[in-house]
């Protein structure tokens, strides 16, 4: 059902823990699965991310779209981390089963929720960064009997 | 794959080699369709014939009750649409209960789609239907009680012979989904006043895609799949000869090896709840500790989500189950845990191990160990645990 | 029962060896159910897969447009049940004709009760459906056309693309009973314009109770059989995975072979024929001569009747069969052989002959042989005959 | 399906043929199932059936309820070959399944439109024979779709 590649993060989450102090924290949930992702985020004063940490509740796809998530914003600047949308984290992946897309969303919203908590708490507005929602909701095709 | 620990009996089962071997000249020699008059196929007619009565017998039925399906699946949807249709002129109301498999529980909602009004009763925290709010849901217009007799996901076992007096007092026909039940608990439709029953032959060591329902005689009946004569003209298509071959005779053994097979089982599943219960902090039994199913187990490990609990057990090769298998792919948490009033996040993180004779010691407290671990890494991971 | 002659093949086959082989480890190996996330059940989704791309590719049709069912008769009441309830808001008029199989007319028959309006269109002497009788009888209320591809009792093949090209004209969707032609005669879904097709294993060397409906893309679909989201969500039930896997290899073989079968099939049906013509007095062939399936023979044979020349044959170690399996322990003569003009008492002398590529000339020779002294003999014993 | 003694009545059967100048000879049709049965008595002066004969368009029931019918009343006097039912050839062929009750009747039915021939011809009465219909039509259960 999963790629090698998700597997391999989901045996092996990078970044797994908390940053105590983080300069930025975002939680998201899931409102359709009832999943939860926490992201740390330590970004330094040239608005690099120097360090990045994750916590999920959530199924294999959740775990290894955090941890690759979180590989893919370290070392990155603020704006480069913007860019890192569910897309990329999924082709970083080799792909998820169509049932599971969304739970990549929960990644890119974790990250944007941490940046938003940081840009917050500095006081500062990041270009195209919009306000997170905390709980992400994915149309689905509905069967009819 | 070999050496694998399989814990999911309530998912589906091995079929036993002596019900493959039954199976095995139906297919070659003994091919004929056991409609035909000649003599060739008369073999397979008898072959059909000796099945039936070793199911009829199993149930204390007739033979002229049990009528041959593609599984419980197909059952189960025969007896809520043939009753509705059957029963027209008396009134559309059914009364099932809210931890029904989704045979019936979809099924109900296309009925309600249709004109069908289903009330749902409640279960209390054990997954017991309330019997007091079953009778209270009876109308003058209810037509059909179906409760399922043990639950595929809790394994709680349902009082059938209660409900089965309810019915009679109220003269409403009583389905029972037992697809989870047959073969593994004894059951006799006279006494428990069963008066249409689903079974499924894979979840007692038979093949896959092959079922009945049982319908007592004055029951009033429809067809679901209507073509040719076979089934007393009530299902047709050629008949499934190698499976219903060898759905008796896993019936056959089934029921010749039950009290020694459940007896096992149910020794397994006490180290296996005692163990887990020790050892792993914030975890819950759920569904009944006494009615229950001898093979099932279900946890709630809070904290955690039930799929990466269920990879990490694959890769250490044992299969399990978080809800039902066919309902894998769904996103949402188990209608049944709910039923028994688990919060959302506890419901999620819930692991289902349904035990087979097959199964020893030795990979009961592996799988033990392996939870342990398990679900130690996850909480480590999760944003919930030190919350 | 060996050194039989099976010449029934319509009524079902043998299922190929290669075929049981390749279902057997699905028993008691890799008896894992499909929709479980283990790896251990990845191996059956694979084999499942893997037998849908089979059919899908000998059809010309995706595979997400493969459902499997358990067997023909599902097919055909899925197909026009579901139809019925998506299009309801189109109309309720479905057209087919006279000389369906049990499972659409019966089919047909229940959603007339349920007030759909069925239009049944004749054939021709030959079996053929009246192509402008066909077209004049749609309205705008027409959600459906059903014709079989081939049929069951007299062989005949019917103008299937012309039959599209006028579904397509007036956009009504074409069903296809292909129960009978599917593996015996070559089907494209596209070139022919079918939107739904039914086909069953036992009819090509494969394993009984599995069959499909093929259902394409932009169709719109309802279940017939409701609960777990199995193919994709259309049809619940675990699956029937030896049997899914068994028609996968069974269709592989059916299109390898199918011209070198096809072609001996018709050398030994025409010699059949042939001898039986010049041979047996105050016979007929029915169905079309050229517009045939390759292994169907229908004789009627005047002034005899049909169950008496069965079980006569019988005695001979040959199994043949009068009308389709599925309607004996009827007594009414064949719809079929009524619709194409056949009076009541030669409807009743009819016999069906249906070969394989096992059977041999000296088997051929030796039934022609057996049907003149039975047809003599019974002749002799008829009232009609001096008459 | 049919017992032994149908299969041996319905391979060897009794009694086929025709008898010219009969003294009484009866045809009948099941309007159900299509089938035709005829019978012809030879009966002497002092009403014994000396000999019988049919001819049967029907299933193996048909010709084997037949053959026995023919055996049955073979020697009896009219009056004792009045008694012979279709129970009591039923009886005689060790049964017959559900489905094939009717074609007994074909039988019974023969035998009195044989009779009923023989003493019109004769311009008697025979004592509880009635007019036999021409055809015999058994209601069936209607199964409900
Ligand atoms: C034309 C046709 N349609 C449908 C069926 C039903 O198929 P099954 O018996 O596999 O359900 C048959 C055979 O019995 C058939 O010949
Ligand atoms: C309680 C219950 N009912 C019905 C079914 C459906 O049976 P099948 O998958 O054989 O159609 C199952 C198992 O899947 C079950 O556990
Ligand atoms: S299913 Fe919820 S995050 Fe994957
Ligand atoms: S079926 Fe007509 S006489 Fe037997």
């Amino acid at each position: 059902m999963y790629t090698q590649k998700v597997m391999d993060h989901f045996t092996n989450p990078r970044n797994v823990g908390e940053i105590e102090n983080a300069s930025g924290v975002g939680t998201v949930g899931n409102a359709k699965c009832g999943d939860i992702m926490r992201i740390y985020l330590d970004i330094d004063d040239n608005g690099i991310i120097n360090d990045v940490k994750f916590k999920t509740f959530g199924c294999g796809a959740a775990v290894a779209t955090s941890s690759m998530a979180t590989e893919l914003v370290k070392g990155k600047s603020v704006n480069e981390a913007l860019k890192v949308t569910n897309k990329a984290v999924m082709e970083a992946l080799d792909g998820l089963p169509p049932v599971k897309v969304h739970c990549s969303l929960l990644a890119e919203e974790a990250i944007h929720a941490a940046l938003w908590d940081y840009a917050e708490k500095k006081g500062i507005q990041i270009e195209g960064l919009e306000k997170p929602k905390s709980d992400i909701h994915e149309g689905e095709e509905q069967i009819e009997y | 794959m070999e050496n694998k620990i399989y814990l999911d009996n309530a998912a589906t089962t091995k079929t036993r080699p002596e019900v493959v071997e039954a199976m095995l000249p139906y297919f070659t020699e003994l091919y004929g369709n056991p409609s035909s008059v000649y003599e060739f196929a008369n073999q397979n007619k008898k072959a059909v014939d000796e099945a039936r009565k070793i199911i009829a017998n199993a149930l204390g039925a007739d033979i002229s009750e049990i009528y041959f399906t593609a599984g419980g699946s197909e059952s189960d949807n025969w007896a809520l649409k043939a009753a509705v249709d059957a029963y027209a002129d008396k009134g559309n109301h059914i009364i099932t209960s809210k931890i029904e498999h989704h045979a019936i529980l979809h099924t109900c909602e296309y009925l309600e789609k249709h004109g069908v009004e289903v009330t749902y009763v409640d279960v209390d925290e054990n997954g017991i239907i309330k019997l007091d709010q079953l009778e209270k849901a009876i109308r003058p217009t209810t037509i059909l009680i179906s409760v399922m007799f043990a639950n595929n996901e809790i394994g709680t076992i349902q009082p059938i012979k209660e409900i089965g007096e309810i019915a009679k007092k109220h003269k409403i026909p009583f389905h029972t989904d037992a697809v989870q039940a047959f073969g593994h608990l004894d059951i006799n439709v006279n006494d428990l006043g069963i008066d249409m029953l689903s079974a499924s032959a894979h979840k007692l060591n038979g093949p896959k895609g092959i079922g009945f329902l049982y319908i007592r005689k004055g029951i009033k009946i429809r067809s679901l799949i209507h073509g040719g004569g076979q089934e007393r003209q009530r299902r047709a298509g050629t008949e499934n000869v190698p499976g219903i071959v060898g759905f008796g005779k896993a019936v056959e053994l089934a029921m010749a090896t039950m009290k020694e097979r459940t007896e096992k089982e149910i020794k397994l599943r006490n180290l296996l709840m005692k163990r887990v219960l020790e050892e792993v902090p914030f975890v819950r039994v759920n569904g009944d500790k006494v009615k229950r199913l001898p093979n099932n187990v279900n946890f709630s490990f809070q904290f955690i989500e039930g799929e990466s609990l269920l990879i990490m057990l694959d890769m250490n090769r044992i299969c399990a189950s978080s809800g039902s298998a066919c309902t894998s792919g769904s996103l949402d948490p188990s209608h049944v845990l709910l039923a028994i009033g688990l919060p959302h996040e506890i419901a999620h993180g819930s692991l289902r191990l349904t035990l087979s004779e097959e199964n020893t010691e030795e990979e009961i407290n592996y799988t033990v160990d392996k939870i342990k671990e398990i679900v130690d890494k996850l909480r480590k991971m999760s944003p919930l645990y030190e919350d």
